[in-house]
């Protein structure tokens, strides 16, 4: 019972239709959330991150079911529902997704959110106090006097003042409504609070206030937390646990030590060398991705972040350096994409010098994609150079089919598997194969 | 690509909407009594004759007696055909009496749409550039005269000033005049200016307080960073993105004033355009008439929202075609 | 209530508080309904007992004969009273900060005042001023203060001064060709004016949000039937549609109503599914949501108060379209005539203007600023209850 | 530093006119900027530095705005300059980057007819002209597929993409100053390290002076040369980039350093809010919120600025002649946790 989870989400989907033209044909899905699972133990934090458009907001309101999700299970044990097991059938009884619309409302004392905007988080016809207050006359408290006393008291504990119940939400600061926010969340008491981006929208000096304050309440009230952001060093001052995700997937996952100092997944990587270190004495730099970000709606095979990846992975019979390989792939995609123009990186040449030979273009070609000028495979050096001379020929197609052919990589046929790297750390990178994978299915921990 | 596909789908979209509004019209028609048969019933009981006889035949001469499906076919085939009978007031086609009246209407109706069109714009505009100083308070204040003050109600003053006191006007409109001439121009001055005075106050409105909101926009101050001049930064930057909302207004309001006050303006000044055509068929009770001017003002409320919607779709780059 | 130990949100027994469950009805809607039953029973008694000669308030010893678009103008005061007035004293706070918004548009307020001389003219007026009466002997009587050639009047009510008839406070405002007193025309018009604003605002917006909400809330193919029908509606010229409705029906103010807020209920509703959209997608919405709301209760306390006083706006110039379209109709003589309206009134003088212009001009100027007061309060309500604005002034 | 600096700006303070009285948002602040430098003005916001970096090419509003001071631009004072002649510069000689792309460029025009429009109203240069550069910019700011993006519109382009485009419109005119105010805050933190990158290659390439606006301190310590501390409109400490960030002098730098863990610090925040900048506080601007205010800093104005090591100069009474500022804690950057020991069990 005490190991047990307060939320457990498993292969949480969440699609949304892409629906075109006057009959409103579903032309496609956009895979927002796309078979994500992890934990939440009891007092724990557990901080998601990932850039803008992974899906971790979308992954929030499916869990609450603001929004319906389209496959998979949440299985909440806070609010007295803990100790039950699975029936027979395989479903379990406090699956989050089954949920009458009676066990929703109660679900909803129990889980509660912050959201990113302290300007549009509140009625602005509303008294704050009325705000705060509305989830108790939601769930049946209709004695008003005791409802005003508690929220008196609760904006008391986040550190604003019983007189302020009857003032409206634009007398406030950003940071202030973000208490008040918090006050709104804690009102009902419940055992998981999920906070959406709580405090990019503020200053690092109020946000470092906010995240004291939910540290303290955290500590006093026993909660659990889900926090979203997409600003690692916030994570990082808040989580326990780590779970970073890409284009709807979560691809790594771990105690925030072990991800923050040993990242398994190259974008864990990427994400981690793109903040900018406060030390006048390093270096700008870190890793670049470099390539296009993939939507949704046609995420790409295998390994969703090979079409970015510094790490990715070359096949058997090629050995080049790594930052050729991910040029060649990137020009590889564009060709296929038919998105280079010959003719205008023809006319960009000709600005350096005089009428440009083929040479001058092909080096171009290769400068703008970071391919050396000459690969140490003579194999690839080869194919290579018979594509950009295919498409300086005009023969774009056979360029792009001799590329395709050509250059192929292990990350973009299989999806990789889960890898335990140490206890609770996770990630899904082909390079962990030889590493031993964790069996697919996840049984209740 | 889609832009081809948007507008055909448009256009049939308004094609089914005055389908419909000739449906409603042939069904109001079909639901009241008919005045001619009534008539009829009432002349055959003053000669002493029976009146159910009388209405009977009254009602197989007009083709009453037959189902409602065939007469609705019929109805519609001949709004489609543009056959839209005999107009008994005024013994000549409806279509006829309607170009004729047409012919007036237009003489005033082109200048004050093309006065409009251009001074709202650009007055709302400059307004909005001198926001709350004594310029922008007079156009404002401007914009709200012209459309709080009704326009029969203007148009009645100014009738009485220039055509009571001073003279200097007609009192009822002269036709005898060509229509390329300054007595011509004299005497539709009045009538165009109440119409402009009327319709240029919301276009003012819209345009200043949409540009008001461009020109606090953060592209002006990109604008104003990479040294483009003033003059130049509301050609460019405030005029074009203010054409884009004010391009559904300034349809709309010229549509309804035209179908609105275009009618009373005729009957003020004595102009025998289509608005006095409808006017006169509507006492005179020449049903025909009525039904073909009311079909003629929807047919072009039904075009012009039409033109509005394409035209708001040509001069807005972010929406696309597949989303409506 | 504990003194001692204050409530607090971690020591609330929900199970014992989801047990108990009660109706907790707002003062607002206790009000409409308490005026609203005692109205219906009259109009049944109207309607059922009494015989329509009858005026309605005979038994109590009144001549007031209280006609269909009176019950609806009783009616329609309840609803402003209870759901617009009452809230402001509710929140006071909130009151004044709107009233300091608003005051700052000097014109806004002058209009306000004088559309309250109008409201209360229109309310009180018919009885503390007797109709207008035919009496062809006094007829064009001059306004107090101005004078009027002998020949036009048979008999001057003033004094004759120089072979002109003088103006007297028995008409401040002059009469008509039939001898009617123009100010007291002027003050039963207001009472037809208010009549219809309210009415035809009633009617518009209540169709106007549910239209607008049902079809932000429902989507899919419903929001795309009932759009589309806004798309036809909006396509109605309405006058005309009038013009023909009347042609063929005849029209006196109840159908003038109806067929007005029948054709102009389709730019409301697109506004109010707009902005229903629009709120719905903002976080107070979620955060209701997440705390249990039922989408009924999210629709009725936040989304729907939220739009209104959006929608408050764009009634307010509603309002002046209908008024001018009722004047311009009975301008063309095509109303009622026997409705005492501004319209009526200047089609009445129009064709004495040469010489008696004040049957036109009181009227028409009384008709210009009223329609005038209700653009400048609707411009003035815009920046008051504008959201954005409130954020910058924080 | 013998020749003058590229930009030099002295008392510059701008004014607003409301309905509440008159807004101070930047007053009396003075910075300059080298050829080829960097210089980070940081601050929250509200701090006024966003109005400072808009009021040196007077890009304010006025009225309500209202900009005073002298802004010496390779010799020339373009606040005295007259409007025509300061247009010259703008988008020429000084370019701006500002924060939102996407509110900064106009939606009804192509991005590339964005860009070739600020070449157009320098130089008179033909259409094909202006297209070919416009082109080449876009490539050089690392837009894939140039030419085709040349006739984009805004909306079809990403976040990224866009603040690469405002770069390319900036860099039109080859600008000797490069004003960006918080050009990545609106982007992932993926992009705004590429952005950074490009910014800082460009300036390698070009030799242009920077004046960098941003209140995040990882930005400030990877790119600046010398910070300007801004706080309420007033300056509070300024220097070069290291020793500010190893010796904060201003009790104010102090907490904003303490508020980013990753140097050591509590984390804390700051409490209080910024001071109404209609009515500021009588003394220094920060005294509210400072646990060291004694009463000497709260009459007379702001400190004048006290030199404490060469090029590092702060705002702060504690640091006037013969005073000892160990009151205000040792050490830089751990300096707040004597404040604040009990905070821990966050990593």
């Amino acid at each position: 019972m005490t190991d047990e989870p307060v939320l457990s989400v498993r292969d949480l989907e969440k699609h949304y239709p892409i629906r075109k033209g006057i009959f409103n044909r579903q032309v496609g899905v956009a895979r927002a959330v796309d078979g994500i699972s992890f934990d939440i133990g009891p007092g724990e934090t557990l901080g998601l991150v990932g850039e803008s458009g992974c899906g971790k907001s979308t992954a929030a309101s499916s869990i609450v079911r603001l929004e319906e999700p389209t496959a998979g299970e949440v299985v909440f044990n806070g609010n007295g529902r803990g100790g039950a097991s699975r029936d027979p059938g395989g479903s379990h009884p406090n699956d989050v997704t089954r949920f009458s619309d009676a066990e929703l409302k109660e679900f909803r004392r129990g889980v509660q959110m912050i959201f990113q905007d302290p300007s549009s988080s509140f009625d602005p016809r509303m008294t704050v106090g009325g705000a705060v207050a509305e989830p108790l006359a939601v769930h049946g408290m209709s004695d008003r006097r005791r409802r005003r006393a508690i929220v008196e008291d609760l904006l008391e504990r986040v550190g604003l003042s019983a007189e302020d119940y009857d003032r409206y939400p634009h007398e406030f600061s950003g940071g202030q409504k973000q208490r008040i926010a918090l006050a709104r969340a804690l009102v009902l008491n419940p055992d998981l609070i999920i906070a959406d981006e709580p405090v990019s929208a503020l200053d690092v000096s109020i946000q470092a206030e906010i995240l004291s304050l939910v540290d303290d309440l955290q500590a006093e009230f026993g909660l659990s937390l889900l926090f979203i952001s997409h600003d690692m060093s916030v994570i990082r001052r808040i989580s326990d646990r780590v779970a970073v995700m890409y284009l709807g997937e979560i691809v790594e996952v771990g105690p925030t030590d072990g991800v923050f100092a040993d990242p398994r997944h190259p974008y864990t990587e990427a994400l981690l060398s793109s903040i900018p270190t406060p030390d006048p004495r390093s270096s700008l730099g870190g890793i670049e991705l470099t390539g296009t970000v993939p939507s949704p709606t046609d995420p790409p095979s295998g390994c969703r972040f090979h079409t970015r990846c510094h790490r990715v992975i070359q096949p058997d019979g090629i050995d080049v350096d790594q930052s050729d390989w991910r040029g060649i792939l990137n020009f590889r995609d564009r060709v296929a994409d038919g998105r280079i123009d010959v003719e205008s990186v023809r006319e960009n040449a000709a600005g350096a010098a005089g009428t440009p030979t083929d040479e001058d273009i092909g080096d171009r070609l290769r400068a703008e994609f970071d391919i050396a000028d000459e690969i140490n495979d003579p194999d690839v050096e080869s194919a290579l150079q018979e594509a950009i001379d295919r498409l300086l020929a005009g023969d774009e197609e056979g360029a792009a089919t001799l590329l395709s052919e050509r250059f192929t990589t292990p990350c973009a046929a299989t999806a990789p598997e889960r890898t335990v790297h140490a206890e609770g750390h996770e990630s899904s990178c082909l390079r962990h194969r030889s590493e031993h994978a964790v069996a697919a299915d996840h049984a209740d921990d | 690509m889609g832009f081809g596909r948007y507008v055909v789908a448009r256009t049939l979209w308004a094609a089914a909407v005055s389908l419909i509004i000739t449906t409603i019209t042939f069904l109001l028609l079909a639901a009241a009594p008919n005045p001619q048969v009534q008539e009829a019933a009432t002349q055959a009981a003053l000669q002493g004759g029976d009146p159910a006889e009388a209405a009977e035949r009254a009602r197989e001469l007009r083709g009453l007696d037959e189902p409602l499906y065939v007469r609705y076919a019929d109805f519609v085939r001949g709004v489609y055909t543009l056959d839209w009978g005999w107009a008994e007031s005024r013994s000549q086609p409806v279509t006829e009496a309607l170009a004729q009246g047409l012919y007036y209407t237009a003489q005033y109706s082109v200048p004050w749409t093309i006065l409009t069109v251009l001074i709202g714009p650009l007055v709302g505009v400059y307004s909005a550039a001198n926001m709350y100083s004594w310029k922008d308070h007079a156009a404002t204040g401007f914009a709200f005269f012209g459309y709080a003050i009704p326009n029969f109600f203007f148009g009645i003053i100014l009738l009485l000033i220039f055509g009571v006191w001073l003279e200097a006007i007609p009192i009822v409109y002269n036709t005898d005049v060509p229509v390329f001439s300054v007595r011509n121009a004299v005497q539709l001055a009045v009538p165009v200016f109440v119409l402009v005075t009327g319709s240029i106050g919301a276009i003012m409105r819209v345009s200043r307080n949409e540009s008001a909101e461009f020109q606090n926009a953060d592209f002006m101050k990109t604008a104003k960073a990479k040294g483009v001049s003033p003059l130049r930064a509301y050609a460019y930057h405030v005029m074009r993105p203010t054409l884009v909302p004010l391009s559904t207004t300034l349809v709309g309001q010229l549509l309804a004033l035209f179908l609105g006050s275009s009618l009373l303006v005729e009957v003020v000044f004595g102009i025998p355009g289509i608005g006095r055509v409808t006017y006169d068929a509507l006492i005179a009770q020449d049903t025909n008439l009525v039904l073909g001017s009311t079909l003629a003002f929807t047919f072009v409320a039904v075009v012009g929202n039409l033109l509005e919607d394409i035209v708001f779709t040509v001069l807005d780059p972010r929406i696309s075609y597949d989303d409506r | 209530m504990t003194t001692q130990e204050p409530d607090r949100f971690d020591r609330v027994d929900w199970d014992e508080i989801s047990r108990s469950r009660w109706f907790d009805p707002s003062i607002n809607g206790v009000g409409v309904l308490a005026t609203a039953i005692p109205l219906l029973l009259v109009a049944l008694y109207d309607w059922l007992v009494l015989d329509e000669r009858t005026p309605t308030l005979d038994p109590v010893g009144l001549g007031w004969d209280v006609g269909t678009v009176d019950y609806l103008f009783l009616f329609t005061l309840s609803l402003f009273a209870f759901y617009i007035v009452l809230p402001l004293f509710q929140h006071p706070r909130r009151t004044r900060y709107y009233w300091r918004e608003f005051r700052r548009n000097r014109p806004a307020v002058v209009s306000l005042g004088w559309l309250g001389v109008v409201f209360v003219g229109g309310i009180l007026g018919p009885f503390l001023v007797s109709a207008p009466e035919q009496s062809i002997l006094t007829g064009y009587q001059p306004p107090v203060f101005l004078s009027i050639d002998e020949s036009y009047v048979s008999t001057c009510v003033g004094d004759i001064v120089g072979g002109r008839c003088q103006g007297t406070w028995r008409h401040p405002l002059g009469t008509t060709a039939g001898g009617k007193d123009v100010f007291a025309g002027i003050v039963h018009g207001m009472t037809i004016s208010m009549q219809i604003g309210f009415i035809t605002t009633t009617i518009v917006a209540s169709i106007g949000i549910a239209v607008g909400t049902v079809s932000a809330y429902a989507g899919g193919w419903v929001d795309e039937v009932l759009m589309r029908f806004v798309d036809v509606v909006l396509s109605f010229p309405t006058l005309l549609m009038f013009l023909l409705v009347l042609y063929i029906y005849g029209a006196g103010l109840g159908m003038f109503i109806l067929v007005f807020s029948a054709f102009a209920w389709g730019g409301t509703a697109r506004y109010v599914r707009s902005k229903s959209l629009s709120i719905a997608e903002a976080e107070f919405i979620k955060a209701n949501r997440i705390s249990g709301a039922s989408t009924y209760r999210v629709v009725r306390r936040h989304v729907a108060p939220n739009a209104a006083s959006s929608i408050i706006t764009q009634l307010t110039l509603l309002i002046p379209g209908f008024l001018l379209a009722e004047a311009q109709l009975a301008f063309l003589g095509l109303g009622d005539s026997a409705i005492p309206s501004w319209g009526q009134l200047i089609s009445a003088g129009r064709s004495d203007l040469s010489f008696a212009p004040w049957i036109v001009l009181a009227p028409g100027m009384v008709l210009f600023l009223t329609i005038l007061a209700f653009n400048f309060l609707g411009d003035a309500l815009l920046d008051a209850l504008n959201p954005e604005a409130e954020a910058e002034n924080a | 530093m013998t020749s003058p600096p590229l930009l030099e700006v002295e008392g510059l303070t701008t004014t607003f006119d409301t309905d509440g009285g008159t807004l101070t948002a930047v007053d009396g602040v003075d910075f300059s900027v080298d050829e080829g430098e960097t210089v980070c003005i940081v601050g929250e916001s509200g701090s006024g530095k966003t109005v400072a970096t808009e009021s040196i090419t007077r890009l304010v509003r006025e009225p309500p705005g209202r900009v005073a001071g002298t802004v010496r631009f390779k010799g020339r004072d373009l606040l005295a300059m007259p409007d025509d002649e300061l247009r010259e510069i703008r988008g020429d000689e000084i370019a701006h980057v500002f924060q939102n792309p996407q509110e900064s460029m106009n939606h009804c025009y192509t991005v590339g007819w964005q860009i070739a429009e600020a070449l157009r109203v320098h130089r008179d240069v033909s259409d094909d002209e202006a297209r070919a550069r416009a082109t080449d910019l876009l490539d050089r700011v690392g837009i894939a597929n140039a030419s085709a993006r040349f006739d984009d519109y805004p909306h079809e382009l990403s976040g990224g993409q866009k603040q690469r485009a405002m770069i390319a419109m900036a860099l039109v005119g080859d600008p000797d100053l490069l004003i960006a105010d918080e050009p990545t805050t609106a982007l992932d933190v993926t992009v705004q390290a590429q952005i950074l990158k490009l910014l800082d290659e460009l300036q390698a390439e070009f030799g242009m002076g920077v004046l960098f606006v941003t209140h995040d301190l990882g930005v400030v310590a990877q790119i600046a040369d010398r910070i300007v501390v801004m706080y309420a409109g007033k300056v509070m400490e300024r220097g070069g980039v290291l020793d500010v960030f190893d010796h904060p002098a201003h009790p104010y730098t102090r907490r904003l350093l303490d508020c980013v863990p990753e140097l050591g610090g509590d984390g804390g925040g700051i409490p209080g809010t910024l001071p109404d900048p209609r009515d500021p506080p009588d003394g220094c601007r920060f005294a509210p919120r400072c646990a060291h205010a004694e009463p000497a800093c709260r009459t007379d104005g702001q400190p004048e600025e006290i030199d404490v090591r060469p090029g590092q100069r702060v705002s702060c009474v504690h640091y006037r002649d013969g005073r000892d500022p160990s009151v205000l804690g040792e050490d830089p950057a751990g300096a707040g946790s004597d404040s604040n020991e009990v905070t821990s069990g966050d990593d």
